[in-house]
């Protein structure tokens, strides 16, 4: 069953209303590394999109990806904005004109999020930030299609290495973002960004569980 | 918390709005995107300056628009880098046509918004080149972090770039002279109590009755070392001392290449200080200092800058770059030559910073 | 009790040795007695302009020494007046052969020992007069207190008397302008958080984290009314609506009559504002108040005195009347005319107020 | 047996020990009602008169007198400098060019210092000042003389006059110095000038007893 538009903005709600839940939660963990303000720049950003929402709802896809990602890059500030801009700007341009979207456009879509973060944020695996959540994810997912899994199979694995990856920034030393000021400190506390990233992958499969 | 503000998410624009009414002759501000720009922009023929960052710290960067220093100045959210359409529409106000020269901050969030909004503006058809101001020695590796932090030099290369623009500089002539006062400035902080972001609601970080955190950021970022109170002679000797001892500090920096068209990884080195230097000395409030204590500090700068060899030519004392109500001070030293004292002595008419006019 | 200092006895002096070496093109110091004095005094035929008071207060007075404002200024210990010698001292120093006129807070101690100063400097020989200026509508009455106290409108006098003095007043003609200032000049104050004094070690007040303090004096004299915290906004309306409504003050002081040759008793009364007066709006920072927060209150005092008919032509934002690290502000208005203007916006060039040169 | 030079030199040296030793309890006080410092401030008055008292220990009585008022004028500041120097400079007057003072002129000397204060502080008695314990002492010491009392005795009686002004002072509302500012809530509070004053007056006294 292919993914179509709806679909992409359902997951655009539901994602503004997980972040706001998880809103103390995410600030909490910035506050132990960073700048105590992670869940308020999600919620500020998804907020903003679902403003920006009615206006792309009957475009492609990418329209409506890219367009979130302009809304993130010009309410969110910080690290945050432009990264999570950057990453919903290039998913939305690996699939520019799709109405429906198959596992492989999905994979594509994170793979160029993955890249974008990479590049606009000029980091690698390894440094305590989201690209240790979403780059295990991508990679999970491609070897599970490679293999043959369904898309919500792929998914499964996605989320699965995406919380591992989370979960292994606990023991890292921040080398990027405020948290790298803290050089050792920052050993013992899980990366907001990587949680926020996780939160948002586990909600794309659990919608893909809904979907079965 | 007990703070002169009505509620925390009106902050920012409220005090926007208190500028406007209090500077008309100087500034105008422009809400969403949020930017302060010059009352007579643009400016035609000259190159505009632009800087911008996390609200906080005024009077920068909001309160050094005006003649001679910066043409708009765009302010996040409190201690939060503002957005690129922020920068993109402050760039495309006050063009005059020569280009414009992005003043950043080296934090992660004010590059990389910086960075789109500077491919956006090339992309409508504007000329911009960005100099980035990493001055804070309390970082000491840039292998392992973002690098040194940018702080008070920050003040002294928008009020230098914006006399040099005024008199006439080009475009790469004004970036190269901001990346000259950034080599050779450099900073060092300390706080005696923190601040609270007015959205947060409690303090950034605590200090025990008898602690202060030594090598502070301006957003109250952790220091080189948190250590029991010292004497005001103690604390600026080791502040002095970190700066003037400083050795060369190397690092690799993104610069938008315009032959290429394209961004590449410049390398730069900051000369240190040696006998003879001429510098301009700045000991600045972290905002919520008695005044009284600023003299006490620039005494022993003084003292330590002349055993040292180092001739203070000019100074600048006060809250110029602050931490909301913390307390405590930065020390920031700048090399200067005839060009930059020139520069210095240039008129400058602002909220924040004013003399000649 | 945190601060920037070495001894807390040894504050006033290292401050004014401070100010010395950052300041010398504008200032000299003068230890024991100690003054701060203008680089240039004396000015051979110009009335010159003394202030002084307890220290503290920074960057009044000594930080408004300089051509177009102080031409001496004596500072106390901490809160405390200073002694006549300085005031005699100081008065010997810059007096040009034309007079000296004496800017005296309304403060038992201050007036007592300026008092004591100028009947020294008189039986020298040197032309003295004195004003008082009493502009701190917290204080109600006059009849059971000291009156009023003087506060943010001494900042006021003491740029515009210096500008007056600098374009040829004479002794008569400047005491007579600073009068003028006294009565149309009023100020209220408020505190969020109390100042420690250095050599008291502990706050001098002490209240509640949901509390502040609506007409507070510069050194924590209690004020109006203890109350639970309220916004920016309604702090800002009730202080401008205190001065706007006041009602006209009446009061004896004793002022040096130069014909009888002795003090004698003269009553004045502040005419109360109205509705089309012309004013400067003056928000001042009790010291330590986040610069962020200063145009959120003049955002609203400029909604206030529009509402209440007064049109705000020329204002002053920042610390310039200071209790150490005090949170909090106070607002001055000053009736203004034609007079006034020309003289506010005359050139001044002092190490904490500057324009024009 | 009149007061000689020493004798004045004596008391100007046990009165700074005395207020040094009182510096905390005058402080203490005045933090009620005013601003913490008159301790401080007497303290500080009387070391800078032993610090001049050497230029003039060979002098007349008023000389040494008017010096100590001037080291209390230049080194005290604030209400008290001023008051207390001018008593002193007063009392200094009244005794010009003598060696040896008779009660009367001790009398006479107590008399000018009151006077001085209510010159320089435009003051009365009534106030919550230092006066409220000079003026029953002084009031009280020339009723003892005129009814034929020894010096002692009329010091003696100055002294529990000076006390009960000083008593007097608690119920008082402040009408004049920094205390006036509290109006009502000055109620309750010794006034720590009349304090100083009364512990001066009993320093008097108690020499007037061992000089017997
Ligand atoms: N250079 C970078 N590359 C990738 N991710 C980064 C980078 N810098 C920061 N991050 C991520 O951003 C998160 C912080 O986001 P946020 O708190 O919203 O921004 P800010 O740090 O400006 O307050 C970090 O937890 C980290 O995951
Ligand atoms: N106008 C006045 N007349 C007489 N005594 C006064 C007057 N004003 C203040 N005093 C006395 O001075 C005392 C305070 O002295 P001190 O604390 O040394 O000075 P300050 O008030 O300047 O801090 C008061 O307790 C009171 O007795
Ligand atoms: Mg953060
Ligand atoms: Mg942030
Ligand atoms: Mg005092
Ligand atoms: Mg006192």
């Amino acid at each position: 069953m292919p993914i179509t538009t709806d679909d992409v903005i359902e997951f655009l709600h539901r994602a503004a209303d997980m972040l706001h839940e998880n809103k103390e939660y995410l600030t909490e963990l910035d506050s132990a590394i960073g700048d105590a303000d992670h869940g308020i720049n999600m919620d500020r950003g998804f907020q903003t999109i679902l403003k920006k929402l009615p206006t792309v709802e009957d475009k492609d896809a990418g329209t409506i990806l890219k367009t979130s990602g302009m809304a993130l890059v010009s309410s969110v500030g910080g690290a945050g904005g432009p990264l999570y801009g950057t990453a919903f700007m290039q998913a939305g341009m690996a699939v520019a004109g799709k109405y429906e979207l198959t596992a492989e456009d999905l994979l594509a879509a994170l793979d160029a999020a993955l890249k974008g973060v990479m590049m606009r944020g000029k980091s690698k695996p390894g440094e305590k930030t989201m690209i240790d959540a979403i780059d295990p994810a991508v990679t999970a997912m491609r070897e599970a299609l490679e293999k043959g899994a369904t898309t919500l199979q792929a998914l499964e694995q996605a989320t699965i290495a995406a919380e591992q990856g989370m979960k292994n920034t606990i023991p890292m030393i921040a080398m990027k973002g405020r948290a790298s000021y803290l050089g050792e400190r920052s050993i013992g506390h899980q990366d907001p960004g990587a949680t926020s990233s996780y939160l948002l992958i586990r909600l794309m499969t659990e919608m893909a569980r809904e979907k079965q | 918390m007990k703070k002169l503000i009505n509620k925390p998410e009106d902050v920012v624009r409220e005090e926007l709005e208190g500028m406007a009414l209090a500077f008309p002759d100087m500034i105008k501000v422009h809400f969403d995107p949020n930017f302060v720009y010059r009352a007579d922009a643009p400016v035609k023929g000259k190159v505009a300056v632009i800087s911008g960052g996390g609200s906080g710290h005024e009077p920068m960067h909001g309160g050094f628009v005006g003649v001679g220093m910066l043409d708009a100045a765009c302010p996040g959210q409190v201690f939060t880098s503002p957005t690129p359409d922020q920068m993109l529409e402050a760039t495309k106000m006050v063009d005059g046509g020569a280009g414009v020269l992005h003043i950043v901050k080296n934090y992660s969030g004010d590059i990389m918004n910086f960075e789109m909004a500077a491919d956006m503006a090339r992309s409508e058809g504007i000329r911009v080149l960005s100099v980035i101001i990493d001055d804070d020695v309390a970082v000491k590796d840039s292998l392992y972090t973002q690098g040194r932090r940018g702080v008070g030099t920050t003040v002294l290369a928008e009020k230098i770039c914006g006399a040099a623009a005024e008199k006439g500089y080009d475009l790469k002539k004004l970036a190269d002279l901001c990346r000259k006062v950034n080599i050779n400035g450099r900073s060092m902080g300390m706080a005696l109590t923190p601040c609270t972001v007015p959205m947060a609601g409690k303090p950034t970080f605590t200090l025990g009755e008898d602690e202060m955190e030594i090598g502070i950021g301006i957003h109250g970022e952790p220091g080189r070392e948190r250590m029991k109170l010292k004497t005001a002679d103690e604390i600026t000797e080791m502040l002095a001392l970190s700066i003037i001892e400083d050795p060369p500090y190397r690092r690799t920096m993104r610069e938008w290449d315009e032959a290429k068209e394209e961004w590449v990884d410049v390398t730069l080195e900051d000369p240190p200080f040696k006998a003879g230097d001429q510098v301009l000395a700045f000991v600045n409030s972290m905002g919520g200092t008695p005044v009284i204590e600023l003299p006490i500090v620039y005494r022993k700068l003084h003292q330590v800058c002349e055993k040292k060899g180092l001739k203070i030519v000019r100074n600048l004392i006060g809250p110029y770059i602050t931490s909301l109500e913390m307390q405590g001070c930065s020390i920031t030293l700048l090399k200067m030559d005839d060009e930059l004292i020139k520069l210095w002595d240039a008129p400058v008419k602002t909220p924040g910073l004013r003399w000649g006019m």
